[in-house]
């Protein structure tokens, strides 16, 4: 191996370093600044829709971790009723599966991804748990109905383009600097 | 393309060679006697025309009455593929001869293959098991293991 | 008097910054110089291949994403390819392109934490990981928007892709290939020729043609030893028969060549990606139709391709069940590691690292 | 005339008792260097963590304090509250010892730093062979480390170290050899007063020698090899937590801070400078220097142990020496005044040399020889 370049390769890599240190950085500064994710996101706690569901059970088979916990009783006109609705969202792996197996649409992925609980208890999700509300919103995944409600994901390609798709930040929060959540 | 190459010919010329290794030559695949494996897969190497100098995949299938070990062999040169299978019986102690000595791909899949199906291969250089721990009770890839 | 000298072993692993994983190498050492290596696996066994035999032929997917979890996506298609041939699905030509597309952003992805990862082997302080990965950012950017999720695609399916892309997805890939030249051009000025770097890695931990067919090495690894051998031009799967791109290979079969080829090969699949975005039919069905629980005919098969790591292969036995009745995964990476022994026996431990490093290891894949 | 010479002539004047006069100027000055040295580093842990991150398009450390200045003091605070873990292999008393033996040295090389004019605790006459003498004792420390751990890799580490050390105490003595000829004495001082033309421009080559040297005695890329993240984990101090581990990492940056501030006293004309008041001047030439090190660190990849020794002994050692010859001569031909005739002379033999002997320099294949 012999130096024959003179130190001129090492010289490029340092100017290279050197022009970064005047861009901007590419950190975002998680529980401050938050990007929009992805509108098919698969998130955390799964979305049911109670008047839709008929209690056919194929999301219980679709799931490979075997996972839902489905228990009807047949009502009147022999329709099932859901008595039990669960799922475990520790041992959910977010393959989506379910959702894509639903034939009445009544399971959406959930559009969260802060998914820390205190207690494995709170893990265990109930059939209230589960149902629309405020905090608790679905994801289009599988469900393109849902598309035109949920902003534009932040896409980082787009960063520094003038007049492109800028990013977007979700509104913040109460920033409090050194906080740190 | 990488061609499959015609396993009746290929069959024929193996008998020629080394009488009595070749089981069947159907279709697809080219199954030999598990006792001739390591002139089988000598000739299948240094045999000009076939020159199998490379082994992609081998792995073995439990049936229950028997083991199937299939190796997947290609000819970089040619660019050629064949299918060659060995069937081995019992489940006590089934041994095929390795063919590590061929093509050193065999060393780290036989070893899988000893740790999940427990199937000996005879003349590898470090039969141990490769994925679980030593003392592991069991074979769990075979069928009858709960 | 002679002095008395004992063997000096050394675990490398299974917890160690540069084993990319659980690894373990147990090296007996002479000095600083490597006289015997072990490599010792299986601490990330999760018997894939025996969950595989009681899951449906779609529950296996998400399973696959965690063979090789740096290129997830080209799992996902390396089962389903093998899976259609088991049962005779076409697929439609919309899908086949959106394949060609999410598995080259796969390599560029995988290669991107293969190089940089190598050159923090080297030990450049993660400015290579950090510049590699403001371009893979977008990549998965790209991936979350399609599929939904960053690392585990599970995107995949037997008969086609789960869902159409959305309609931002092709502008945004169009300017990603159109900007991607630009920051592999920085790569290589950062560290291509750097002095220190080509000292390091140049005439390091070679691999010689012979063994390397002879240990049916795979991938950049194979192609670093000189050998043209690459799937998707030698026996083209999909639709990659209509593309026009080079296979680079290197000359020395040392860790600089295998670096560099991960480098150029990143370069041929934008060409890649371009062609398909110029080809893709505009609009068409993304999926075949497969029911849910689908009962391939008995017999067996093995699909494989070219998977970033190398020639990743699914042989499937199939019973007529809803479930297959053997799966055996062939991991690139596994059989690539056979080689370490010639590669780094007689090299310092510094050079140990890089050579490891050089070869792309994810212990996913490996362990399955 | 120092400042404390002046401390020790008012306390006289005033009339203390002859042990006070001596004594108390004495330990105001050193509280006053180790408050100095504790404070610029953990100025520098912080700086270092910033601009490397900006090299690297992060942000860094910014919650703690205006801009995250006062990381550093946070993270010591974790460090002193964590578990002191002694391993059950290790020789104790080793173990224990040699964080002392590591940081006290460092601390010492201050002593003959001038931080300004006539700042400085001591002017010895044989000032910059005292650095050299005093920082030597450190690779004692961190060979009593790697062995008192009883860790396979720190052993590496150790083993590494005393190479590293050994070899490239050689060069950067000749190269400083250099200065002393222009300057005719050791002593810091003097040596900063000499400098009308800062040494960098007289002698060019001295200094590039001067630095690597330098980067090698306190293990910054790209000749990091006894903490060699990637390799061998974190060498010497794998096995040290708590206090223990935060006298090394002062101790790291410590060294850092008196390699930058001599580097700044012999090359780059100390804390001489117009305008701004010398400690100012002093302080932006140090930092200068330290970013530049930060700057190499977020660039180069890390040589390797044989590589290492012989860029010690084949380039360094060659360079070094060759240097010193023609400084000899220069200043025995040349008259006093005419040192710009010197600049030029040396600008160009440094170019030569260093082509030549890129020309001439090899690795050997990376193979085993050395």
């Amino acid at each position: 191996m012999k130096f024959e370049r003179y130190g001129t390769g090492i010289v490029k890599g340092m100017a290279l370093t050197l022009k970064h240190l005047f861009r901007a950085p590419i950190t975002v500064q998680y529980p401050d600044e938050k990007l929009n994710i992805s509108r098919r996101t698969r998130g955390n706690e799964l979305v049911w829709f109670p008047e839709k569901c008929t209690g056919c059970g194929t999301c219980t088979k679709a799931c490979l971790q075997g996972n839902i916990i489905l228990v009807t009783h047949r009502g009147e006109e022999s329709k099932f009723i859901v008595d039990k609705f669960e799922l475990d969202s520790g041992r959910c792996i977010f393959c989506g599966l379910c959702v894509e197996s639903c034939p009445y649409n009544a399971l959406a992925m959930g559009l969260s991804y802060e998914c820390a609980k205190y207690s494995r208890k709170d893990l265990v999700l109930s059939k209230e748990r589960l149902a629309v509300s405020n905090d608790h919103q679905p994801s289009a995944y599988y469900r393109p109905q849902f598309d035109d409600q949920l902003p534009d994901q932040s896409l980082l390609l787009y960063d520094r383009d003038k007049g492109g798709q800028k990013l977007k930040f979700l509104p913040l929060s109460k920033r409090k600097r050194g906080s740190g959540a | 393309m990488t061609v499959a190459v015609n396993t009746e010919e290929t069959g024929k010329k193996i008998a020629e060679a080394i009488p009595g290794s070749v089981v069947s030559s159907e279709a697809g695949s080219l199954t030999v006697d598990s006792k001739s494996l390591a002139q089988v897969s000598e000739f299948l190497k240094n045999t000009p025309g076939l020159e199998f100098d490379y082994l992609t995949v081998l792995t073995a299938v439990d049936y229950l009455h028997y083991f199937e070990v299939v190796y997947r062999l290609v000819s970089l040169k040619n660019n050629q593929s064949l299918i060659l299978k060995t069937r081995v019986y019992g489940r006590e102690n089934p041994t095929v001869p390795s063919v590590t000595d061929t093509w050193r791909a065999a060393y780290y899949q036989e070893r899988e293959i000893f740790d999940l199906l427990g199937i000996k291969f005879e003349g590898h250089p470090n039969l141990k098991r490769l994925l679980l721990w030593e003392g592991f009770n069991g074979h769990p890839l075979r069928r009858d293991y709960l | 008097m002679p002095i008395k000298t004992e063997q000096f072993y050394l675990n490398v692993g299974p917890q160690h910054p540069s084993t990319h994983g659980v690894f373990r190498l147990r090296l007996s050492l002479d000095g600083e110089v490597v006289t015997d290596v072990e490599p010792i696996i299986g601490y990330l066994h999760r018997g894939i291949e025996k969950l595989a035999e009681s899951r449906t032929y779609t529950q296996i997917i998400p399973l696959t994403d965690r063979l090789d979890y740096l290129a997830s996506m080209t799992d996902n298609v390396a089962y389903c390819l093998a899976v259609e041939k088991l049962a005779g699905i076409k697929i439609p030509e919309r899908a086949e392109y959106i394949r060609v597309i999410f598995s080259e952003l796969m390599r560029i992805s995988s290669h991107m934490m293969a190089v940089g990862f190598y050159l923090n082997d080297c030990g450049a302080f993660f400015t290579p990981v950090l510049y590699m990965w403001r371009e893979r950012e977008k990549i998965i950017d790209l991936f979350d928007m399609v599929c939904g999720q960053r690392l585990l695609y599970n995107y995949m399916r037997v008969g086609g892709v789960s869902q159409d892309v959305p309609d931002e997805f092709l502008p945004a890939i169009k300017k990603f290939v159109a900007e991607m030249p630009r920051y592999i051009g920085e790569y290589n000025q950062l560290i291509k020729q750097n002095e220190i770097f080509l000292a390091r890695s140049k005439g390091v931990g070679i691999l010689p043609k012979e063994t390397a067919v002879n240990i049916g090495a795979s991938g950049p690894v194979l192609r670093a030893s000189g050998v043209k051998w690459d799937i998707r031009k030698m026996d083209p799967y999909s639709i990659y028969d209509r593309f026009d791109f080079e296979v680079p290979t290197g000359e020395a079969g040392d860790c600089y060549d295998r670096y560099w080829v991960r480098i150029q090969e990143m370069t041929q699949s934008l060409r890649i990606i371009e062609q398909a975005i110029n080809q893709i039919p505009a609009k068409g069905p993304i999926c075949s139709e497969v029911p849910q629980f689908f009962r391939p005919p008995p017999g067996e098969t093995y699909g494989y391709i070219e998977a970033p790591k190398g020639n990743l292969g699914f042989y499937i036995v199939s019973d007529g069940s809803i479930a297959p009745y053997r799966l055996h995964i062939y991991p690139p990476t596994l059989i690539n590691i056979t080689a370490l022994k010639d590669m780094m026996i007689g090299w310092k431990v510094a050079d140990l690292i890089i050579i490891f490093g050089s070869m792309d290891v994810v212990l996913g894949e490996i362990d399955r | 005339m120092t400042l404390l010479d002046q401390f020790q002539l008012i306390l006289k004047t005033a009339g203390w008792p002859e042990w006070a006069v001596y004594l108390t100027p004495a330990i105001v000055g050193i509280l006053i260097i180790i408050i100095f040295v504790l404070t610029v580093v953990i100025v520098f842990i912080w700086w270092e963590r910033r601009l490397i991150s900006r090299f690297q398009i992060r942000l860094g450390p910014n919650r703690c304090g205006p801009e995250g200045i006062l990381q550093p003091i946070a993270t010591a605070v974790k460090i002193l509250l964590k578990e002191d873990i002694v391993p059950e292999k290790a020789d104790k008393l080793i173990h224990f010892i040699a964080p002392i033996i590591v940081f006290v040295p460092i601390l010492l090389i201050f002593a003959v730093v001038p931080f300004g004019e006539g700042a400085i605790l001591v002017d010895l006459n044989v000032g910059i062979i005292y650095v050299i003498a005093i920082s030597s004792i450190s690779v004692i420390g961190i060979f009593m480390a790697a062995w008192g751990s009883g860790n396979k890799y720190s052993y590496i580490s150790g083993m590494r170290s005393i190479a590293q050390m050994v070899s490239y105490e050689i060069p950067v003595v000749l190269s400083i050899v250099g200065i002393a000829l222009v300057t005719g004495s050791f002593s810091m001082i003097k040596i900063v007063e000499a400098q009308s033309i800062p040494f960098i421009l007289l002698q060019p080559l001295g200094f590039l020698i001067f630095f690597l040297g330098s980067l090698a005695e306190m293990n910054r890329s790209p000749f990091d090899l006894l903490e060699a993240d990637s390799e061998i984990v974190a060498g010497y101090h794998i096995e040290y937590s708590g206090m223990k581990f935060a006298m090394f990492y002062l101790g790291e940056y410590g060294v850092a801070l008196a390699y930058s501030g001599i580097i700044t006293t012999l090359f780059l004309s100390g804390w001489q400078g117009p305008l701004l008041p010398p400690i100012l001047w002093f302080i932006i030439k140090v930092m200068l220097v330290f970013s530049l090190i930060i700057w190499m660190r977020a660039t180069l990849p890390r040589l390797r142990v044989d590589q290492l020794m012989s860029f010690a002994w084949k380039f360094l050692l060659p360079m070094a020496v060759i240097n010193l010859v023609v400084v000899a001569v220069e200043v025995l031909v040349l008259p006093a005044g005419l040192q710009w005739v010197m600049v030029i002379l040396n600008f160009g033999l440094a170019a030569v040399l260093i082509l030549l002997w890129s020309k001439l320099f090899t690795l050997g294949g990376g193979r085993v020889e050395v």
